[in-house]
């Protein structure tokens, strides 16, 4: 019965989303072929495309508009983020006290010595990932995954170590407020928050997009150090 | 160009999100709910994708200053994927942190006998 | 005396009795008599100051609006009826609500309705007179909520049809802005004046509904027994002797300053005309609950029935819109409270005395005891009754008069059968409570102490004034009637000069004394009467010991098993089975809420596939 | 004059430097909200005028609308966030000592994340920032509902995450076909293209946007989640949802039909959806026994007339929303958190474990008195004002419709006094119960009665004096009712 009203729920959704597509020209794709792709307006991002480069001079378009033309939403997306890590560490707080540590096994020697071996090669690569996040494809985002995911190999492979939280917290909170310093800088040097205030240097160039390289790197160490903390936590019981 | 090869993509990130909402609609275990809920979001992340996206396009990073904007798909999109999964990574990590109290608490992830709040 | 003055003597003086409460209770009585004798020498002062210089807007702009206040004759004439029985019970609290709890929260709560009232008749405009009469209605809530038990009942079936009052009239307020712009009293009585006649009834069904909750109209009664026997006594007083004539001023108000007698005589057609329709309201608001309150055990419930029945006069007066008996019921409405505020307030006497004691079936005999409460019963009673002497003898004269006037003789009919109730249940009050046997255990019970009596012997006085002297209050009533465009009535300070309803009380005055000569006369010159002990009429002769006689129990028990199946409050009896099966959906509706996430998911796409197949199918955009 | 940017920026940085703080001193952490909020009431009352004059439209990041994300703090607007600066203050105090249990640092994070979240929403102009901050708002608030970890919150929390989470999904939908329509997410850069495009699409966008805002916003059938989280939460967090979250929500679907689409012809539907929610809330809060609970659903209660009264697409009627919003938001603030110290003395939620509290807790009971009777609707408190202001909206449409759907919402006035009265009757007419424990925690600290007395003070004063708020709520409307001049403020000439 549920089974039924829901499939016949879903559709009327599904017929309701066909018959969006059956009118006007949708997406960039139909834009593109209706010939309406323009470059005065935002207009399904030809502006950024072909502008984007003179403005900010990176040669990654997307990290011009994660960090600087749509850089709110990359603030609130960190915070997003950020209250996640915070969230989760709340609600598993009484949990962490409840709990008994309990004694894991420790990991085979080729695990424990493979996990040391990649620990900081993954963290160069996230480090190289979001230091290049303006010129190549990835970010801070991503870069910070990777950082995480080095963490998480520690997990696995050495029981018993991991970050300090103490460690953690600090590096999640300055990484926040140098991203928040740097937007507030723009907003005190040119009256405009966000604002890429440095000198742009010359695309391609490692030093080039002004501050997009510098938020990069806050985020990639925000990312970096929310997503460990919440690998630390849910893995909490197991130490 | 056919119907279908046109909006061939359409139709592959709905049925990801239709698939998605059956799954939350009809399973009562709690992790398959999140599990939908992500099929959902990855449905729904595909979608803004292909929003932006022009046929035979290529990414929108210049490697070289003589590249041409033209063939590059939308970027915004793209910016907005990445919100919505970190958004996507957020809400999940809560959800299996609540998942992981509510199994200490009932001792089950079975939704229909999570019901102490009602009426 | 400007109106804002009187207002914050009334508002400021609650405050600060609650205040003081908090510091020491002797400053607490002594502020709320104080301030309360202090509002009737104010608004008594400021008789006679009408016109422009107290129309005052106290607020310039609340959303848009002025509220306003002003003093009119029809406005002094309320307000000062209602500061006196307000000070009357709170002097009479003095003694019956010592040593109680709360009574920071009493004596404040009774000055904050009195305050209420004070605007509602004060105010100059719609919306100041909705906040007062709100203000009113949930101070009167409180007020009736605080002897606990099964008071807290009546208080919720009180505020819940109030509230239902409320909302009606605020559409029907709200509904008069949007039609013309303002809420001013003064401006909405010439800008009705060309409007449709169904707005105009809607606007009074609107309005009606509000008053006549508070009026207790039947069949928006049934809050009232339970209220008024709940209450304390003084407040008993009060609610029954003021606040519910609230209802009273409103009708006057709406139908006569604002829609004005031209229209409301030409609303609607033959047997459907508004007044009467209105007045067939009445009628029966006069004959049931009198006959209800005949079969009442307790003395409050039975007052309380009164109450409602005698409402039914006023509207009867009233709704002919002739000058007599609209002189007629505005007197009346006076004259009920002073002696319906008089007998609850002899029942509290009674009542404090004999621990808490209403029950008229364990009552008796208390005339030795409590002479003055019996003499205040007796006066009481006899205004109730209508008795050539006392104040509603006048009024009642000159409703029967207009009924008869305007060959209505149906209703003139069911007036008096309302009047023969009222003889006969009145006599069980004062029978069963102060004449006959006088219980063992009440052979100690000591007369009512004197801040009782002062406000006792005060109604005493004014219902004889009134009666002998109706010229007084009729004088104020003519000023009233001025301000709406009646005819003047010839009056004297006797009673009526000339017309149909002639009437002068120095006549009949003079006759009952002499007549009361006579009888004394004949008595004297009869056989000497000599004192008998009681055993010896009631025994017959024989001898029963003390402590076996049978006191005066189940008085009109044969008349009850007559009439009580016709007489269910089957009004009441609806409203609860309403109540009842409202629950039930009420506790059906919450099963929607099932607890399990996944409904609440189904109801979000359901939700979202009703819209898009509302468009599919309709087009709603 | 300040830039309101920094009513989302310095709230997050203080939020952002709340670990490293916690780290030097215990104490700290739990004033910085309190500070955090007292930055932004100043800043926005001292916006209010400028705002009132024309709307102050941000620019992030250097470029002019549409090209970037911008803020629009117009008349609403700012109205709102000093609203939500007001409440989050008083709340914030009224945390310092309430919270004790669970991660207490990590509380006094959510807390203010949750409120930049809000304050991001009312301010946002552009339609992805307005889903981003919509996202804070409620994903700190699903961790807030269960940090304690206790049975009721956690499962309160699943709920709600659930729900909420399938909301967002729809919202995203919703944006990714305005986008793919338009090619722009800016509001105004929509609003102006909306009429050019053929109409069964936008209507199935407006669809998922609504549906989606519609969960957080509490409209009836989307509104499961409600009584549960709002009765499970800490009471200083039901304050903050009842009074300030769902109105996000609300707003958010006022903005969009509105501004965005100008969507006039589904405002009917609105109008009945508004009723039945007025209606399915009093009736369900009218049998229950749980104080928190019932809380909850008369807040469903008052959503449904605010959004009738939105619906009633005239300049008053969303005065009266507005105002509504204000005074519920007030109103029901103080009743949760008065609630919350009754429920430490008594160690119950049950209302009849509350009975007789009145001696025992005289300042707070009188304080919840003043709120209930103010959500009623009764003068001389705000919500008669506001609720005066609603039904003068609807008798001026003149629409035989409004008026009858009116008639049958002030049919839920009646339950919800009903239910209200009987609470009140309960704390100072109806005896203790004889078990009834004597809680030493339930003590109230100052930091308690300051937030509380400070409410019932204030919803006294509008009440008394409403043009206080008045005289913002005519250019609050017009902001929300004038597309084109909202389209021109923004995008400029």
């Amino acid at each position: 019965m549920r089974r039924l009203i829901s499939l016949l729920l879903l559709l009327i959704v599904a017929l309701g989303i066909f018959l969006c597509f059956s009118g006007a020209s949708f997406g960039a794709e139909g834009a593109s072929r209706a010939g309406k792709l323009t470059e005065d307006k935002v207009n399904f991002g030809r502006r950024y495309a072909s502008r984007g480069l003179e403005e900010n001079k990176a040669g990654n378009i997307v990290a011009s508009v994660v960090v600087n033309y749509r850089g709110f939403d990359t603030l609130g997306e960190v915070t997003v983020l950020f209250i996640a890590a915070v969230g989760l560490a709340a609600i598993l707080h009484a949990r962490r006290e409840e709990a008994t540590p309990s004694k894991a096994e420790p990991a085979s020697l080729i695990v424990f010595t493979g996990c040391r071996f990649l620990f900081p090669l993954i963290l160069l690569l996230g480090a190289y990932i979001f230091i290049h996040g303006h010129l190549t494809p990835g970010g801070g985002f991503q870069g910070g995954a990777v950082v995480a995911s080095g963490f998480l190999l520690i997990y696995l492979g050495c029981r018993g170590r991991g970050l300090r939280s103490a460690g953690v917290a600090v590096a999640e909170s300055l990484s926040g407020l140098a991203f928040l310093a740097v937007a507030l800088v723009g907003l005190a040097v040119g009256g405009s928050f966000l604002l890429n205030f440095l000198p742009k240097g010359s695309a391609f160039a490692l030093f080039s997009g002004g501050v997009i390289p510098l938020i990069y790197v806050a985020i990639g160490f925000k990312v970096g150090s929310e997503l460990g903390g919440i690998i630390d936590n849910l893995s909490g019981e197991a130490r | 160009m056919s119907f279908l090869s046109s909006y061939i993509h359409y139709i592959g990130c709905f049925s990801l999100i239709l698939i998605g909402l059956y799954v939350v609609l009809v399973k009562p275990n709690l992790i398959k709910v999140i599990i939908g809920i992500n099929l959902m979001g990855t449905g729904v992340n595909l979608f803004l994708v292909t929003v932006g996206y022009i046929h035979a396009g290529t990414a929108p990073i210049f490697s070289e200053a003589a590249q041409q904007p033209e063939g590059m798909v939308d970027p915004v999109p793209q910016a907005l994927v990445l919100t919505a999964i970190v958004i996507g990574v957020a809400v999940l990590a809560l959800a299996l942190s609540l998942a992981i109290r509510v199994y200490d608490h009932y001792g089950t992830l079975d939704l229909r006998k999570i019901k102490a709040l009602r009426w | 005396m400007s109106p804002q003055a009187i207002l914050i003597t009334a508002f400021a003086g609650a405050g600060l009795v609650f205040l003081a409460g908090k510091v020491h209770s002797h400053l607490r009585d002594f502020l709320a008599v104080l301030s309360s004798l202090a509002l009737v020498g104010l608004i008594a002062w400021s008789h006679g100051q009408y016109g422009p210089d107290n129309e005052i807007v106290y607020v310039p702009d609340f959303l848009g609006m002025e509220l306003a206040l002003r003093l009119n004759p029809l406005a002094w004439f309320f307000a000062i009826y209602i500061a006196i029985i307000n000070a009357a019970s709170v002097v009479f609290s003095l003694s019956y609500m010592k040593g109680k709890e709360k009574l920071g929260f009493y004596y404040s709560m009774m000055l904050l309705v009195n305050a209420g009232m004070l605007g509602i008749v004060l105010s100059g405009d719609f919306l100041s007179f909705y906040i007062f009469w709100e203000i009113m209605s949930w101070s009167t809530y409180l007020l009736i909520s605080y002897r606990r038990g099964p008071a807290l009942h009546a208080g919720m079936k009180y505020i819940i049809m109030s509230l239902v009052g409320s909302c009606a009239m605020l559409v029907g307020i709200l509904s008069l802005y949007a039609q013309f712009g303002t809420l001013q009293i003064a401006e909405l009585g010439e800008a009705i004046a060309g409007s449709s006649s169904g707005y105009v009834l809607f606007i009074l069904m609107a309005m009606g509904i509000a008053f006549g909750v508070k009026f207790a109209i039947l069949p928006l009664h049934t809050w009232m027994p339970d209220a008024h026997s709940e209450a304390v006594s003084p407040f008993s007083a009060v609610l029954s002797g003021v606040l519910v004539r609230m209802g009273m001023y409103g009708f006057l108000l709406v139908m006569y300053s604002i829609v004005g007698l031209k229209t409301i005589l030409n609303l609607g057609a033959g047997f459907f005309n508004f007044h009467y329709i209105l007045s067939w309201l009445g009628a029966i608001t006069i004959v049931i609950p009198t006959f209800i309150a005949l079969l009442q055990n307790d003395a409050k419930k039975l007052l309380a029935w009164h109450g409602i029945g005698q409402g039914g006069y006023m509207i009867l007066g009233m709704a002919f819109g002739t000058s007599l008996g609209v002189a007629g019921g505005i007197f009346h409405t006076i004259n009920h409270g002073s002696y319906i505020a008089l007998l609850f307030l002899v029942v509290g006497a009674v009542e404090y005395r004999t621990g808490g004691v209403r029950d008229l079936n364990r009552l008796g005999g208390l005339i030795q005891r409590m002479p003055v409460a019996f003499f205040g019963c007796l006066v009481g009673i006899m205004g109730l009754i209508g008795m050539p002497l006392t104040n509603g003898f006048v009024s009642k004269w000159f409703i029967y008069k207009t009924l008869i006037t305007e060959g209505h003789p149906f209703l003139a009919f069911m007036a008096f059968v309302g009047t023969w109730g009222t003889i006969l249940s009145v006599y069980k009050l004062l029978h069963n409570m102060f004449l006959g046997q006088l219980p063992e255990k009440y052979k100690e019970v000591r007369k009512a102490p004197i801040s009782m009596q002062i406000p006792i012997l005060f109604f005493c006085f004014v219902i004889f004034l009134f009666g002998v002297l109706p010229g007084i209050p009729l004088r104020a009533i003519q000023g009233i009637q001025d301000t709406m465009g009646f005819a003047p009535l010839q009056l004297t300070m006797w009673g009526l000069a000339s017309g149909a309803g002639a009437l002068n009380m120095l006549n009949i005055c003079f006759a009952i004394v002499i007549a009361f000569a006579v009888v004394l006369l004949l008595m004297r010159l009869g056989a000497k009467p000599r004192r008998v002990p009681q055993e010896d009429s009631y025994a017959a002769g024989s001898s029963v010991p003390a402590g076996k006689y049978h006191h005066s129990v189940e008085f009109y028990n044969p008349l009850y098993q007559m009439i009580s199946p016709y007489l269910k409050d089957r009004v009441d009896q609806f409203y609860y089975w309403a109540a009842d099966k409202a629950q039930g959906v009420f506790e059906l509706t919450r099963r929607i809420y099932t607890g399990y996430a996944g409904t609440y998911v189904l109801y979000i796409i359901s939700f979202l596939a009703l819209l898009i197949f509302l468009q599919l199918a309709w087009e709603i955009w | 004059m300040v830039s309101p940017i920094l009513l989302i920026a310095v709230p997050l940085g203080l939020a952002f430097a709340i670990p490293v703080l916690g780290l030097a001193s215990k104490r700290v952490p739990r004033y910085v909200p309190v500070i955090a909020m007292l930055f932004n009431l100043v800043v926005s009352v001292s916006l209010l005028p400028h705002a009132l004059k024309a709307p102050i439209v941000v620019r992030t990041a250097g470029w002019a609308p549409p090209y970037s994300i911008h803020l629009v703090a117009g008349p609403l607007g700012v109205l709102l966030s000093s609203l939500i600066a007001l409440i989050g203050l008083l709340v914030a105090v009224y945390g310092i000592d309430y919270i004790r249990e669970g991660a207490k640092v990590k509380y006094q994070i959510l807390y203010i994340l949750m409120l930049v979240g809000a304050t991001g929403v009312v301010l946002t102009g552009d339609i992805f920032n307005l889903f981003v901050f919509f996202e804070v708002l409620c994903i700190s608030s699903y961790a807030l509902v269960a940090y304690r970890g206790d049975s009721t919150g956690v499962e309160a929390g699943a709920k709600y995450l659930i729900q909420g989470a399938i909301g967002s999904g729809l919202v995203l939908i919703g944006i990714g076909l305005v986008y793919g329509t338009f090619g722009t997410l800016t509001m105004a850069d929509i609003a102006a293209n909306v009429s050019s495009v053929g109409s069964f699409r936008l209507f199935v966008s407006l669809a998922f946007l609504i549906t989606g805002f519609g969960v957080e916003a509490a409209i009836f059938p989307l509104n499961g989640w409600l009584p549960d989280a709002h009765s499970s939460a800490p009471s200083s967090i039901s304050a903050i949802l009842s009074g300030i979250a769902i109105k996000a929500g609300l707003y958010a679907i006022a903005r969009v039909v509105y501004t965005v689409y100008g969507a006039s012809s589904i405002l009917p539907f609105l109008a009945v959806l508004g009723i039945v929610t007025l209606l399915i809330g009093e009736m369900c809060a009218f049998g229950q026994e749980d104080i928190k609970r019932l809380l909850a659903f008369s807040s469903i209660g008052q959503m449904g007339l605010i959004l009738f009264a939105l619906a009633l697409a005239s300049a008053t009627g969303i005065s009266g929303a507005v105002f509504l919003i204000v005074s519920h938001g007030l109103a029901k603030a103080l009743l949760f958190l008065a609630s919350g110290y009754m429920i430490y003395r008594t160690g119950s939620r049950d209302i009849s474990s509350l009975n007789g509290i009145g001696k025992r807790m005289p300042i707070m009971s009188l304080c919840f008195t003043v709120g209930a009777f103010s959500l009623i609707g009764l003068p001389p408190f705000v919500g008669f004002a506001s609720k005066f202001t609603i039904v003068r909206a609807v008798l001026g449409t003149g629409s035989t419709f409004f008026i009858t759907l009116l008639a049958i919402g002030l049919i839920g006035t009646v339950i919800e006094g009903a239910y209200f009265l009987r609470i009140v009757q309960g704390f100072y007419f109806k005896p203790a119960p004889e078990d009834s424990p004597e809680q030493t925690e339930g003590k109230v600290p100052f930091s308690a009665l300051v937030p509380v007395g400070l409410l019932a003070v204030l919803i006294l004063t509008i009440g008394l004096f409403p043009g206080i708020v008045g005289r913002v709520l005519g250019p609050a409307a017009d902001d929300l009712l004038d597309r084109t001049a909202y389209v021109q403020h923004v995008m400029g000439d």
